[in-house]
């Protein structure tokens, strides 16, 4: 059962995870897109990062609604409203829970998922973060199903994106700036892919 | 990485303080929040204009906030769109109880963000918003499989002909119209000799080679549409002008406003020699040239090289493009 | 070498031409001589004003052309002065039988071919000629054992200021005085991060490493005063106003008037950057700020840099600086 | 004797020289100017070597003072106005001479140095073309007074002109742009020293 302590300690080490990765992430974005995503998603997680100092949470969904909220203000560009929407929704399903159960997170990461599909109408093969946080959804759904702990499914759900980020390799983009390029695309890794693996990983450190 | 910077992470923040302070009279930039204003909103009964984007395309769009243009610009940190708190802020700022016209470039995050910042201005009770989304560059083809084209040089001539047409005191409905139909008539196609270097960045964006140009890039060092070999000013103007002229539904009853922008790093004698090509090719091409413009407007940071943009021109068009404008970037007639 | 150009011995012939397209009803450009006029000299009874150099500064001279600056200014090839024969028809041309007044950057070249202009033009009967020669660049020290002080960014506050007292009517005399007095009062210092490429050599003038900057450079890429490592704005910001503070015998009545202008290469975000750091010295230093200007006026190709200018100001200083101009490079009040 | 055929082939060969030089002109110009020596000396000098398609000269002096206004009028920078007042001095020195001997080219060159002198106000050591000529010109007055011919004189005046522009190279530039480098002029060739003595050599070939 993770408490408002597990999904503290996610966003604190997906922060920690995004700085160590932050100029990998600013590389894959220079390849395609503008060099940025690195330096977005380190400004967000970082002021993510300070909110347990400033302030004490009720639960997981108060919490979560907060950081999304700071991703929102602080990211800008397109991952911004993405990841802000995804941790927004996610709170928004777990509003009152307290101790969350591997049930209750499938729904709630369903949730931030489909709010990223609503905010940026991407596609499977779009070659976005969206194409590593689907099959993660999946194989988590599948070993929850199959009896797996939160434990277990958050491994086969960071596996799963893992995977789906290395298939955006082969794809040609669609979606964001990295569609400009057309089939100059292919033959590079989407770094939105990158960094919802990151957060996934996160997870599965944390949040079981 | 050779800039005239401090802390990469501080290039915006001390950029807005050195612009607040060389238009003290003129500007009121709220740093806090990263909005530039012009020193006299909100004006009571005028549509309030904002717009925003990333930074790193000065003098877009803060340079472009004065009476005659636009009363807010919300700036993000370079290349990357501004979030919903400093549109909100604007939007709520410049109301004069006229309502409030978003102008937005279309690329993904501005989009998002401005959707979001009028999703939660409508919650707030009050302000009218409407949103125009500005996207001009052909070189973004097959447009159903990608973002859709971007927003670029048609930004600056939307500004100002949008903003003269506020001024008039025109509605807001009326002002999202014409800017709507600003948009439908107004192509763009860029070109890039080098790279630009986002400073947290700190290498060049990409890589071209000594003998390379990239050909349909954006604004923000986005690879284009195709790396061609370096070529001659007037064979790059007819790579620009040519497929510009070929999605444009033909010229206006009056012709075309042309802007032939820089990208930030080529000279002005360059950019006057480009503009004599394209002017040439419009001439061929039996283009009459309304109005033109020439110079750095809508940039890339130090990127070398031009785009060329073309706006079906008519009588209304020309009148409200000679209005009086008083911006750091743009002025006449005041 | 990676420009927008055709021929490198064509730049400065066909970026007239399209300059002459791109201001068709403020210009009137003799291609032959090389010689941009305002659309309406001579005008009878007015101090005719002709300035001139060598091309690669844009928008200097030819840019700052119009109702209240230039008369006339006569183009030389790229960082080459013009030469005798321009300036003698020039001064022909703009004679509205006021006299006229040649404002002379301090380069040998320059120098020498106006003196010989001027020495023809007296010869033939009539034009009553005054030459001054500006030379505000501090970073030129034993002026004893140079060709002394090089003529830089002051030329743009001097050709604006003596321009508007032309435009007022007065006198030749009265107008040389005023120069001879803005160049005793105004002082300039500036760096490069990049050197230029002078089309014709096809080659950097000077090699700079990536982590070195020069200070104290010219607007010809002639290398400066020394080489020093690459610092923060702010550092170089100190280096440029500190040297310029020093030789200039304190603010004026009204403080200074400000340019921090930008050498081509460099965007308008940096130069915002340093403008504030520039603000922050002056405000420390008690020096009070009258009336500023950012942005590439006086540029050297495509060269990274920028250079402070001061110009001690009083009264009737800032109101003719406040004065209507309308020329492609600056405008106001028309 | 020089006649007007002998200086027309001077100039002739002066421009060809000059334009095959003239990236070595500019390269001494970049080190410590502004790299346009060369472009400057040939679009003068090839612009000279059209005036005999043009029309025809009466005489040396007539001819010299077309190629002095010609330079003036086509070169620019500091170089247009020097060289173009020292054909213009000659010129006026050798009016109404048809056929030029050592004693009349001597006082010729003189009028044409002190015209250099006159209007750059250099002074020996400077490092400028002057360090060039005045040895040059001593060096042909030394050999006239010794007995010299035409040809014996130049082809002094055109070893010392090499001579005193080897010598630049130690100098610390005190007249125009490479002045404005002060000590970091030293070590460098003076361009217009340089083409001043590509001059002189020219003359040697084709005057005698
Ligand atoms: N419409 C979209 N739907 C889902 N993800 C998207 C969409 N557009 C962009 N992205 C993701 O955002 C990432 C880029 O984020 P970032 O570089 O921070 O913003 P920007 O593209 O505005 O510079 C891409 O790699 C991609 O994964
Ligand atoms: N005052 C002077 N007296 C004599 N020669 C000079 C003087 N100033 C410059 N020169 C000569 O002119 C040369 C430079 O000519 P050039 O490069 O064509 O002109 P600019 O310096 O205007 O670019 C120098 O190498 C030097 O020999
Ligand atoms: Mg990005
Ligand atoms: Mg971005
Ligand atoms: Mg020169
Ligand atoms: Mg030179």
């Amino acid at each position: 059962m993770a408490t408002v302590e597990n999904f503290t300690a996610w966003v604190h080490d997906f922060a920690r995870t995004i700085a160590e990765h932050s100029e990998q992430l600013t590389d894959l974005d220079r390849a395609i897109g503008d060099g940025d995503h690195g330096s977005n998603m380190t400004r967000g997680t970082a002021r993510c990062a300070q909110l347990t100092d400033e302030q004490t949470f009720t639960g997981p969904g108060d919490y979560l609604k907060k950081v999304g909220m700071t991703l929102v203000s602080t990211v800008g560009g397109a991952s911004g409203p993405l990841y802000g929407t995804f941790f927004l929704r996610m709170a928004t399903s777990l509003t009152e829970v307290d101790d969350v159960g591997p049930e209750q997170l499938g729904t709630a990461l369903e949730a931030g998922v489909e709010g990223i599909l609503t905010r940026g109408r991407a596609e499977r093969g779009d070659a976005t973060m969206y194409d590593a946080l689907a099959p993660a959804l999946e194989s988590y759904r599948q070993a929850v199903a199959d009896g797996a702990d939160l434990a277990g499914a958050l491994a086969a759900a960071a596996k799963a994106a893992a995977e789906g980020r290395d298939a955006t390799t082969d794809m040609v983009a669609r979606k964001g700036r990295a569609s400009y390029l057309g089939d100059r695309s292919r033959g590079h890794l989407d770094p939105g892919a990158a960094s919802a693996t990151l957060l996934l990983e996160s997870a599965a450190r944390t949040l079981a | 990485m050779k800039k005239l910077i401090n802390d990469p992470g501080d290039v915006v923040a001390e950029a807005l303080v050195g612009m607040a302070a060389a238009h003290p009279d003129r500007l009121r930039i709220d740093h806090e929040q990263r909005i530039v204003y012009r020193a006299d909103a909100p004006r009571q009964g005028k549509v309030g204009l904002v717009s925003g984007g990333g930074s790193g395309h000065e003098p877009l769009h803060g340079g472009f906030v004065g009476p005659g243009m636009l009363d807010a610009a919300c700036a993000g940190e370079v290349f990357t769109s501004p979030v919903p708190d400093q549109m909100m802020a604007a939007t709520r700022a410049v109301d004069g109880g006229a309502g409030v016209l978003h102008l937005v470039k279309n690329y993904t995050g501005d989009v998002m963000n401005f959707e979001m910042a009028a999703e939660l201005a409508a919650a707030e009770a009050g302000t009218e918003v409407a949103s125009v989304v500005i996207d001009d560059d052909v070189a973004v083809q097959d447009s159903l499989y990608t973002a859709g084209r971007r927003g670029v040089g048609l930004t600056v001539l939307l500004e100002k002909i949008v903003g003269a047409a506020a001024e008039e005191g025109r509605s807001l409905q009326d002002c999202a119209d014409l800017a709507r139909a600003l948009v439908a008539d107004g192509r763009s196609m860029g070109m890039a000799l080098t790279s630009c270097t986002v400073p947290s960045a700190g290498r060049p964006t990409f890589d071209l080679a000594e003998d390379e140009i990239e050909l349909g890039v954006g604004i923000h060092g986005e690879p284009g549409r195709e790396r061609r070999p370096l070529a001659p000013a007037r064979e790059v103007a007819a790579m620009l002008v040519e497929p510009v002229l070929a999605d444009l539904d033909g010229a206006g009853d009056d012709g075309v406003i042309v802007l032939l922008n820089g990208m930030g790093g080529t000279p002005l004698i360059e950019l006057y020699l480009m503009y004599g090509e394209v002017a040439r090719l419009l001439d061929g091409a039996g283009v009459r040239v309304a109005r033109s413009l020439v110079g750095n407007y809508i940039t890339s940071l130090e990127m070398a090289g031009c785009s060329v943009t073309l706006l079906r021109a008519d009588e209304e068009r020309v009148r409200l493009w000679d209005a009086p404008v008083n911006t750091p970037g743009l002025r006449w007639g005041a």
